[in-house]
């Protein structure tokens, strides 16, 4: 943390006559969590400093947080490589992205509460002799890959006898491969994978008895904020208000409402 | 030396009918008829513009030719199944420019086409290059890069590269006019001891002194045609031709 | 890959893929433009002949020194890094809040610059050396050379590398989105996040960066031309008609 | 940025910062060396001389024109895309499961050879027209003429404009992480990813990329230079010395 | 016309003063002693290599001199804190290639300097570059660009670019040498006009004839010395050193 004070977005700092702003990142491309549509449906906000919505579980939850801080939302799409550098650059005030709040992470940033939590499970081919494992050890011997960066590519060590492949930088990037028939599956968590599976009939997703061994903090979904800042215990009040039957009515309209769905 | 190469059953070395040429729609040669016999040496003067460079070109096919035959040994080369290439070979061309292969030293200049083209063995290959790089005087000069040597030097080499064929006859596109005044001589003095020992050669120039000197026969081109040919004597002492006497007159004092 | 689904995903998606395609054009252009100015003016600068002592020869060698510097360090990295360099280390450093289509620009210029210095110094060595003597001898001085005789020529030899880079460019553009640009690359990826379908959606996206390129191509192609002027050489009798203009 | 962490970094990693570049190098260096390869065939076939009809002249035409849309179509369109549907469509469409290193080298094989090609065939041009003909008055066919004579001094020209290529080569590998190659750039997304220090780990990157692309563009000049040969004339007395060799 | 220009007070244009140059180790000019006088038409001449164009370059500085002084209006212009752009304009300098500016067409060539240089306005530059294309016979051409002419043309549109500038002295390095026979009557009709004005004039030349003609001095150049100096009738006629009798010896026949 090196920025000095007056955190927030350049415009905040403009003045007291327009209403302030809560500026996040995110990809506006994973859904459920967040993606990138046309219009204003379903709840959508427009991305800054361009003409396109963004949607999604995180974009719902953020909406909330603004409103309850007293802020109008802002939301700026960006790389993933780029959202840790927007936050410490303070480009923006906080990462809403359905990024965990994982050790590694927290040396430069810190995170608030999880505002979802959801589990490890596979996505491989329809017809495949992995369709029906129920033990993460049913895929020793099979190709596995993950998001380069991530917990769901580390964990994939715990799979005795698996070949692991290079990480890869996306979810398209790992679809693609998985129709090709170059890796049989990769990890993901359980919201990704029910939509990988509902787009694409030659998918689906394996949900484990005998799962993958991993703290929580892997695989919850936080809010990502500079270190120190003032925000942290603000959002958390806010998060402690969005019970768990809401934030699962959430995700399942996200689920429901993602673009690939319709 | 080279007047006892091989038996030549013709007269004419190559034979021109009717030839023409045009860039779009300038008609840049006419209607040309012209031979040249076996161990003649002809010069080919006229202003600039009047189509020498492109009378030579299209004998050794540089230039399609627009209609017309060229008959080489009986046969017209420009016929579609004629080979080119191994034409090409019995023509020795000399240009104005030298345009020596300049990613090769001299001797590899002189060797190149022999070995790839007439598929002789390097070693006869350097032999004959030697041969002639000695007639030319630059047997010393063999590991030379082109842009090392002199213009007069360059068109040396270019004459030793040509003659390392062993041509029918060879060809030379005004070879002085891009030298030095003093670097004109040494490659004249060269042209002269060819046209001495009986070789067949077809010269375009604008030396007259030379012209006179060396040449059996002299072609007069204007404007795309063959306005006289004859003698050296009859050309330059008694032309018969207005054009012809203009020219000369214009060349010969300014 | 089916042609249906390539079909729906443009008609559905084409705004997104149109402001795209107008975002990398826009950065590209620009990019390229101000890249090729700071070329040329490294170009100039480079040839400024040196004094055989004194102060100014320091001078000019520790800017040629700096301006090697320059060209070394952006040809030499990534853009992808120097953008994040550029974007949020200024911001983090200097808390500069850049535009993020300003900061495109900018980052595509200095890269592009660094090429073109290259590319430049290779046309202004072709420019026969003549053409400085006869200059010179008139009594120009090294700017009056440039800008007047030697530049002109220059572009023209140049300009066939010039679109090189500009077709490169536009290309190039789509490492940017980690500053959040929202060039082409971006905008399909967004596209194939949501429907899963990645083929389909980069050939929609591959159609419009070779007609990008295509009409960039033809474009230079059309200048090339136009300043070489007639291939074939004037005759002396028409040539005679210009001076009707004259005199 | 602080200088322990780049200490740090550097030291933790080095094996995977060095097993990065390697790979980098690997696949820049066979890309561009197939890649030139691949131009200059294409230069060759494209100079071939057309006659004025006959099944020969539409045989050249339709190879010209297919060579043409290859080179259009990896010029225009980005090698992530190339390199996502060369390698996962190869192994939808035909079941082939190409090792990653040789696809990469692959795709960046036939990219580099579109650009080169355009190279090359500026390269073609710039030899002066005497040489061509030269070569063809001592019979020389088309294939002869550019192997003995035109691409020796086609490969000097285009020596540095092949140079910018493999210097680009180098940081274009980036994008192959898409198909798994573990390169440079996608090592340090890794080591930065573990450690979160972004600038520092791409400081360290940036280093390497830069010793990769200065060391690159050195040995290209020595062989400039070395093909150039010494650049002031030799006095005649010195070049008869060459006689002791012959004679 | 050119004559009648500004009232100089000097006898002597320029004056060279033990001038020297060597590339590396090679001493290319060896302590020359030269001066050009007003209206005088001075020729250069000698054999490949001896300096003549290195000379000419040294004196408007093309090439730096590696000692010695070049005196003009009474000033050593070899001084550091000299304009030497300002000098260059008093010597107008008409190269072997030509060297016109091939980007622009034949009247701005003979305009940008100038307006640029000399800051002239633009109409006076037009009238002053129509007037001098006029004395070479190019009025009719300016729109032409340079690789639309003849190369006879071009290098009169390159004395014509050098008088625009009315410089004191011109100067040229062997004018005609790189034309063809036909062409270089055209230019060298013209530099006898221009001689014939009284214009200063510095001929580095190989056509003996011409120097004969229209000098008033010729030098001879021998390896980086003046070996000889005079009268066209001393030289070519009563030459008396040795080096200079072999030279006129060797060209005056082939
Ligand atoms: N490639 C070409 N395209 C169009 N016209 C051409 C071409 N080559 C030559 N010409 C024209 O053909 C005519 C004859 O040219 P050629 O070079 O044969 O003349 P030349 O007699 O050799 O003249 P010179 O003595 O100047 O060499 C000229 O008018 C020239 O303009
Ligand atoms: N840039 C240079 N580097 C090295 N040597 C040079 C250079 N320019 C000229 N020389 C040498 O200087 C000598 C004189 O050259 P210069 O061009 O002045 O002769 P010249 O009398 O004009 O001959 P020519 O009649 O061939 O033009 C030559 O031996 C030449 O090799
Ligand atoms: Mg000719
Ligand atoms: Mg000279």
């Amino acid at each position: 943390g090196t920025k000095d004070a007056g955190s927030g977005s350049g415009a905040s700092t403009e003045g007291e006559t327009k209403k302030e702003t809560f500026t996040i990142g995110m990809e506006a491309g994973y859904p459920p969590f967040n993606w990138t549509q046309k219009d204003d449906s379903n709840g959508g906000v427009k991305i800054s400093g361009n003409a396109e919505y963004a949607g999604g579980y995180d974009v719902e939850i953020a909406k909330r947080v603004a409103e309850s801080l007293g802020k109008e939302l802002v939301i700026v799409k960006t790389e993933w490589d780029g959202l840790v550098p927007s936050l410490t650059s303070g480009k923006i005030d906080a990462i809403m992205a359905g990024m965990s709040p994982t050790k590694k992470r927290k040396k430069t940033i810190d995170f608030t509460d999880n505002y979802y939590t959801s589990n490890y499970v596979m996505v491989v081919k329809k017809g495949s002799k992995y369709e029906k494992a129920t033990s993460i050890q049913d895929f020793s011997g099979a190709k596995i890959t993950g998001q380069l960066n991530t917990t769901h590519y580390d964990v994939i060590d715990q799979i005795t006898g698996v070949k692991k492949q290079a990480a890869m930088d996306n979810f398209p990037a790992m679809r693609v491969a998985l129709e090709s028939g170059v890796i049989d599956g990769y990890v993901s968590e359980r919201p990704e994978g029910i939509s990988s599976s509902a787009a694409n009939d030659k998918f689906v997703m394996v949900e484990f008895t005998d799962g993958f061994k991993a703290s929580e903090e892997d695989t919850a979904i936080a809010v990502g904020i500079e270190k120190d800042s003032e925000l942290k215990d603000k959002i958390n009040e806010i998060l402690k208000g969005i019970s768990e039957e809401e934030r699962t009515e959430i995700m399942d309209k996200a689920i429901a409402n993602q673009p690939a769905a319709k | 030396m080279i007047a006892s190469k091989g038996d030549r059953l013709m007269k004419n070395v190559i034979e021109i009918q009717h030839l023409s040429k045009s860039f779009g729609t300038h008609e840049v040669l006419k209607d040309i008829d012209f031979s040249v016999n076996k161990g003649e040496v002809v010069c080919v003067i006229g202003s600039s513009g009047s189509g020498k460079s492109t009378l030579l070109r299209c004998i050794n096919l540089l230039e399609r030719p627009s209609g017309g035959q060229i008959v080489y040994q009986g046969e017209n080369i420009l016929d579609n199944n004629h080979n080119i290439n191994n034409y090409r070979t019995k023509l020795g061309m000399v240009f104005q420019s030298f345009n020596l292969f300049n990613n090769l030293n001299v001797l590899t200049n002189c060797i190149v086409g022999q070995t790839k083209v007439l598929k002789r063995s390097k070693s006869d290959a350097e032999n004959v290059a030697m041969k002639y790089l000695k007639v030319v005087g630059l047997d010393r000069y063999i590991n030379a890069k082109p842009h090392q040597l002199s213009g007069g030097q360059k068109q040396r080499v270019a004459i030793a590269r040509a003659l390392s064929m062993e041509p029918d006859v060879l060809l030379f596109d005004e070879p002085t006019s891009a030298l030095d005044p003093e670097m004109v001589g040494e490659v004249l003095k060269v042209m002269k001891e060819l046209a001495g020992t009986g070789l067949t050669m077809l010269i375009v120039t604008h030396e007259m002194e030379f012209a006179r000197e060396v040449s059996d026969r002299v072609v007069f081109m204007d404007k795309g045609v063959i306005v006289e040919e004859g003698s050296p004597e009859q050309i330059f002492n008694h032309p018969q031709n207005e054009r012809t006497k203009a020219f000369l007159k214009r060349t010969f004092k300014q | 890959m089916s042609i249906d689904w390539i079909i729906s995903i443009a008609t559905e998606n084409w705004e997104m893929f149109l402001r795209g395609a107008w975002m990398t054009l826009l950065i590209a252009t620009l990019g390229t433009v101000f890249g090729a100015i700071i070329g040329l003016l490294i170009g100039i600068i480079n040839t400024i002949p040196k004094p055989e002592r004194g102060l100014k020869r320091i001078v000019l060698k520790l800017i040629n020194i700096i301006l090697g510097i320059y060209v070394g360090f952006f040809r030499g990295t990534p853009m992808i890094v120097q953008a994040m360099v550029v974007f949020y280390g200024a911001a983090q450093a200097f808390g500069v809040d850049m535009d993020r289509t300003f900061a495109a620009i900018f980052i595509v210029a200095i890269n592009t610059g660094a090429y073109m210095a290259e590319i430049v110094r290779g046309g202004i060595i072709s420019v026969d050396k003549g053409q400085f003597e006869a200059a010179q001898a008139i009594g120009m001085n090294h700017w009056q050379t440039m800008i007047h005789v030697v530049l002109p020529q220059v572009l023209r030899n140049i300009l066939p590398a010039t679109g090189n880079q500009f077709v490169m460019n536009i290309k190039d553009t789509s490492v940017l989105n980690v500053i959040g640009v929202t060039e082409l690359y971006f905008q399909t990826k967004s596209v194939s996040g949501n429907n899963f379908r990645y083929f389909e959606s980069f050939f929609v996206a591959c159609i419009l960066y070779l007609i990008m390129t295509f009409v960039v191509t033809k474009i230079l192609h059309y200048f090339e031309k136009r300043l070489d002027g007639p291939q074939n050489y004037q005759m002396i009798d028409d040539l005679e008609q210009v001076e009707g203009k004259k005199a």
